[in-house]
């Protein structure tokens, strides 16, 4: 580990991180060198500049503790920064009722635990509470409880007990609550936490939809290779504040993954193997590295099976997500080059940390 | 309302405390059957009083533009009947005191007479007597809420007018000043405490 | 969560047997109730101040933002004693006596809740409740303050989600939003109490719950020292009260 | 996908699951044709066979609502079955005081939340619990209480609030109250859900300490890389009944892993792909599939990078327990022979219905 002294310089990811390069688009929602601790406590964020840019799909990660809820608090206006600012659009937002309405209608979040936004006694009273708070009409909330609803797959659970749901289906109902507000920035706590495999399925392909949509959704996560899989942008917390680049060139990056607390990727990891052994730059095009284990034995079919690879990658693309393959392509080519061999060497070194 | 630590003079907070005695005593007895009963009670209970300690500490926003917090002992008294709620407040009270600094020790059996015993009661016998006469149930539920939160300031104030009779015009003359004092702030406090308690059980009985 | 609780756990007096503190706070409270108020409280009040800052090493800004609650109901409680309604339609004027008395009842409160806020500040519940039944309190209901212990502060940690969720949704805008909101918080800790606590009975089933919360009580046996001391200091401070009392005006 | 009927046919892992052959120990706890339904719910469970043998890691796996949580509380005497029995050291558990004294000293349950657990105000005070009830004097509830305290490494937290722990923290303070009863089977149900990955990798630190003095531990989960990695023996829980076999076998079955709902796990997915290009066969010794992305890029160094990927492997295997590469090696050789070229089929098609 230690005779690779490349692989722990954050250089080429800071340098990536520098610019959301690709897109030219203002931030949506940004904090300026904000702080904030929670009373009586050591500050939890200090001198935190993060943004989010319309149209992606980013993923927030970083241990417990690491300050990921508190972020998405600050953004979303639920804490005023202690120092530093918010700013919506380019403007700083006050404590003003008039500029928290105009933020909370543009960014909202979805807590960790479902239990903590259903309130009322029915789905769709539950949903409706945010539209009947923008005193729209009757029409108008009813129409955007429906939508909603359609957009997380409830539509039949409107008339349903908040109570009387299954675990998924309370998690969907808290989102439809924040979608039914038409934010153009969703913020998810840990949103896979407590799903079983199929559920994660099924929300991670609302959350596609939602973002073919035009909304912008933030994940806050610990599960680097769900972040790997779904992110076209991840924002790792380390303890020298958030460093934000390309998600596939930033968790091939062992150095900034052991800095936040995190190991490697599984999808890395099999690339890095496979491309040790020249088998990735060879025949095979789409992304560079597989999302899910469906996709790693897709590649082996296609290497080494012939034809039955190519139908099972259809397939797995089909769940993955609507993301081609080829719109996150320039990225993560460039961030997996720089971190090729060196890999290994901050691999073993957050693995050493993480079982002390 | 809580009478705060060293309000009452000495002879007096020994009165009320003499006076709240006997109903946390039977209300004590009621508890230790229940749990008897059924070994989950004990969880239901702790659940119910710490369900009047948060709702207690709940904001409502009154008309003089300031929060106010409700007593929570309406709804408690129609949920868990009077001498059981008069020991889960007599907790409650407890942990107001040392944990919020809220009301006090030698106040205790003052508070807890108010708002442990007579509030209660009152709001219990109320919502018994509308129940019997056919209210529908926002009616009653109302009226317990409201007439617990007005009986226990009402109490209040009577103690403190014995505490502190006026030099010219006693007892009387008292009342009347502590009542207006707090008048202000526990009328309408007990009016939304009556329609928070009807809003939180329509919830309720609709999941 | 609850800052005074904070506090208390993390206290230089943690470790003191419960009755150590209890005597010494409870028993500044007494004191200042029942001597004569000046120059009583000032004296007792004095001694819960050293007491608190000194040895204890309460922060002072916590103790001031805790403080503060008994001096407001004080100051709004004292209020009628400057006024006297005259009997027989007498116009209503200034109570002749009412400002010393006044002064006097803020004097005795402000001394007592420094006594009770130096017990508070020093002992959690935690090391309170288990102890109660030794002083005659049924089983059954401290088994009950302990659950009410432990459940408050998940219900308040749900409260305080549950209102940032509406926040979020703009649930504070207008009256009737408000309302809504609030309806919302009571009905949901409400249904979690309940979840919570028939969730937890099957948690403890296997650990042998049967109705009782037996739990294991550690901690410093009581200090003969400091509980002399104690007594002695609220001796020397009755003493003093008293004679001071004819000397002074 | 449907070229290859072989890959769904379950007989292979059916014999797998017949017996725990092995190890030859009579089960601690077993489950005899249990059924249990829920007031006014279907039958969750109905003619339920399952046994716990002493000396295993057994992960339970399978989708949220196939039963998981209610067979760890039929197993622990929680719940009372409908119909069959719960038997213990081979003679049935019945509803008696003694009987249900002795399941419990030989049975903990420890739930998902730990705040269904943690009742007391402090961590010590709530751990002491249990060896109350067993009527202990006191001195030797307080060697318990210590004892299981530093089993989980929280003997600091000893006089702290439970309401003031982080939910690691929490998460060990419930796992010590059960310890403290010094079980034989210690049960968990999902035990690393909500913990990062710092959290995870010290929490399964801890539970190999504790199987290696000797407690059998169950973890109920729907993560089959964890319980690849972790376990020796693996039960998923299928619409037709739990079927238990060694977990690297189990694992490997497309077909059991989709009808108990979950997906292939990138472990043997790698190695499957690695296998198929030859590189596995090779020079490469040990354990048969990677337990954790380190492993896999370890495997990559010594193949491909020479020295450093021994070093890697060291580190990697540190962490991943104290079982050695030896011990489950036979049972892995053999699912995977079996599983291997059908094995994308199947996947193909669990992926497929997930994503419905």
């Amino acid at each position: 580990m230690t005779c690779e002294p490349p692989g722990r310089d954050p250089e080429p990811a800071a340098r990536a991180a520098g610019g959301p390069a690709g897109t030219g688009l203002p931030p949506v929602v940004e904090l300026a060198r904000a702080a904030y601790a929670y009373a009586d406590g050591p500050p939890v964020l200090s001198g935190v500049t993060f943004a989010v840019h319309p149209g992606r799909s980013l993923a927030l990660l970083g241990r417990n503790g690491s300050g990921k809820t508190t972020l998405l608090r600050l953004l979303s206006g639920g804490l005023r920064p202690s120092a530093g600012e918010l700013r919506l659009d380019g403007r700083p937002v006050g404590g003003g009722r008039a500029e928290l309405t105009r933020l909370r209608t543009s960014v909202q979040l979805v807590l960790q635990d479902p239990d903590d936004q259903l309130f009322a006694a029915s789905v769709g009273q539950d949903v409706s509470f945010g539209p009947l708070n923008l005193g729209l009409p009757p029409e108008e909330v009813d129409r955007r409880v429906a939508e909603s609803l359609a957009a997380l797959e409830i539509a039949a659970l409107r008339d349903r007990p908040t109570h009387l749901l299954s675990y998924g289906q309370r998690k969907r109902a808290a989102i439809a609550g924040a979608v039914a507000m038409r934010p153009r920035v969703l913020l998810l706590d840990e949103p896979t936490a407590g799903l079983d495999p199929r559920g994660r399925e099924r929300l991670l392909a609302v959350l596609d939809r939602l973002r073919a949509t035009g909304t912008t959704v933030v994940m806050a996560t610990h599960d680097v290779d769900l972040a790997l899989r779904w992110a076209d942008e991840a924002a790792l917390l380390t303890p020298r504040g958030p460093r934000t680049g390309p998600a596939a060139g930033m968790l091939a990056d062992p150095a900034l993954l052991s800095a936040a607390g995190l190991g490697p990727t599984w999808g890395h990891a099999a690339a890095r193997v496979l491309r040790a052994h020249g088998l990735l730059d060879g025949g095979v095009t789409g992304p560079s590295f597989p999302r899910t284990p469906e996709e790693l034995l897709a590649w082996a079919g296609g290497a080494g099976g012939g034809d039955t690879g190519a139908r099972h990658h259809g397939d797995a693309g089909d769940t993955a997500g609507t993301r081609g393959a080829g719109d996150t392509g320039g990225a993560e080519d460039s961030g997996d080059a720089a971190g090729g061999a060196e890999g290994t060497g901050g691999a073993g070194d957050a693995r050493g940390s993480g079982g002390a | 309302m809580h009478i705060a630590e060293g309000f009452l003079p000495p002879w007096h907070a020994a009165a009320w405390t003499a006076a709240a005695a006997p109903f946390v005593v039977h209300g004590a007895r009621s508890l230790t059957r229940l749990v008897r009963e059924h070994p989950g009670n004990t969880l239901l209970l702790g659940a119910s009083g710490a369900f009047t300690f948060v709702l207690s500490a709940l904001k409502i926003p009154s008309v003089t533009g300031s929060c106010s917090h409700p007593t929570g002992t309406g709804l408690g008294t129609v949920l868990f009947r009077p001498p059981v709620m008069a020991v889960l407040s007599t907790i409650t009270l407890l942990f107001q005191a040392l944990l919020l600094a809220h009301g006090g020790l030698t106040t205790l059996g003052a508070n807890v007479f108010s708002m442990a015993v007579a509030g209660p009661w009152a709001g219990y016998g109320a919502y018994r007597l509308l129940r019997r006469l056919g209210a529908p149930l926002t009616a009653a539920v109302f009226t317990a809420a409201f007439t617990a939160d007005l009986v226990t300031y009402c109490v209040t104030s009577v103690q403190l007018a014995l505490a502190f009779p006026d030099p010219a015009g006693g007892f009387p003359a008292a009342l009347a000043k502590f009542g207006s004092v707090f008048a202000v702030t526990q009328l309408p406090l007990a009016v939304a405490e009556g329609v928070l308690t009807v809003l939180v059980i329509r919830l309720l009985t609709q999941a | 969560m609850l800052p005074i609780d904070a506090a208390a756990h993390s206290n230089r007096w943690r470790r003191r047997h419960p009755l150590d503190k209890a005597v010494l706070a409870l028993g500044l409270t007494a004191l200042a109730v029942s001597l004569p108020a000046w120059p009583g409280a000032p004296l007792v009040a004095l001694a819960a101040l050293t007491a608190l800052l000194g040895p204890a090493r309460v922060e002072p800004r916590r103790l001031w933002r805790a403080y503060r609650v008994p001096l407001g109901f004080c100051l709004t409680g004292a209020l009628p004693l400057l006024v006297q309604l005259g009997g027989d339609g007498a116009p209503p004027g200034l109570a002749p006596g009412g400002p010393a008395e006044a002064a006097r009842l803020l004097l005795r409160t402000s001394a007592a809740s420094l006594g009770l806020l130096l017990f508070a500040f020093t002992t959690p519940l935690s090391d309170v409740l288990p102890r109660l039944t030794r002083v005659g309190v049924p089983p059954a209901v401290t088994d009950v303050a302990l659950v009410t212990y432990r459940f408050t502060f998940l219900l308040l940690d749900t409260l305080a989600r549950v209102r940032q969720a509406q926040a979020a949704r703009l649930g504070h805008t207008t009256r009737a939003a408000t309302w809504r909101s609030l309806a919302g918080q009571g009905a949901t800790v409400f249904l979690r109490a309940f979840a919570r606590a028939a969730r937890m009975q099957a948690g403890l089933a296997g650990r042998g719950y049967d109705g009782t919360l037996r739990v294991l009580v550690s901690g410093a046996p009581v200090s003969r020292p400091f509980l002399a001391g104690s007594l002695l200091l609220l001796a020397a401070l009755a003493a003093a009260t008293l004679v001071l009392e004819r000397l002074l005006p």
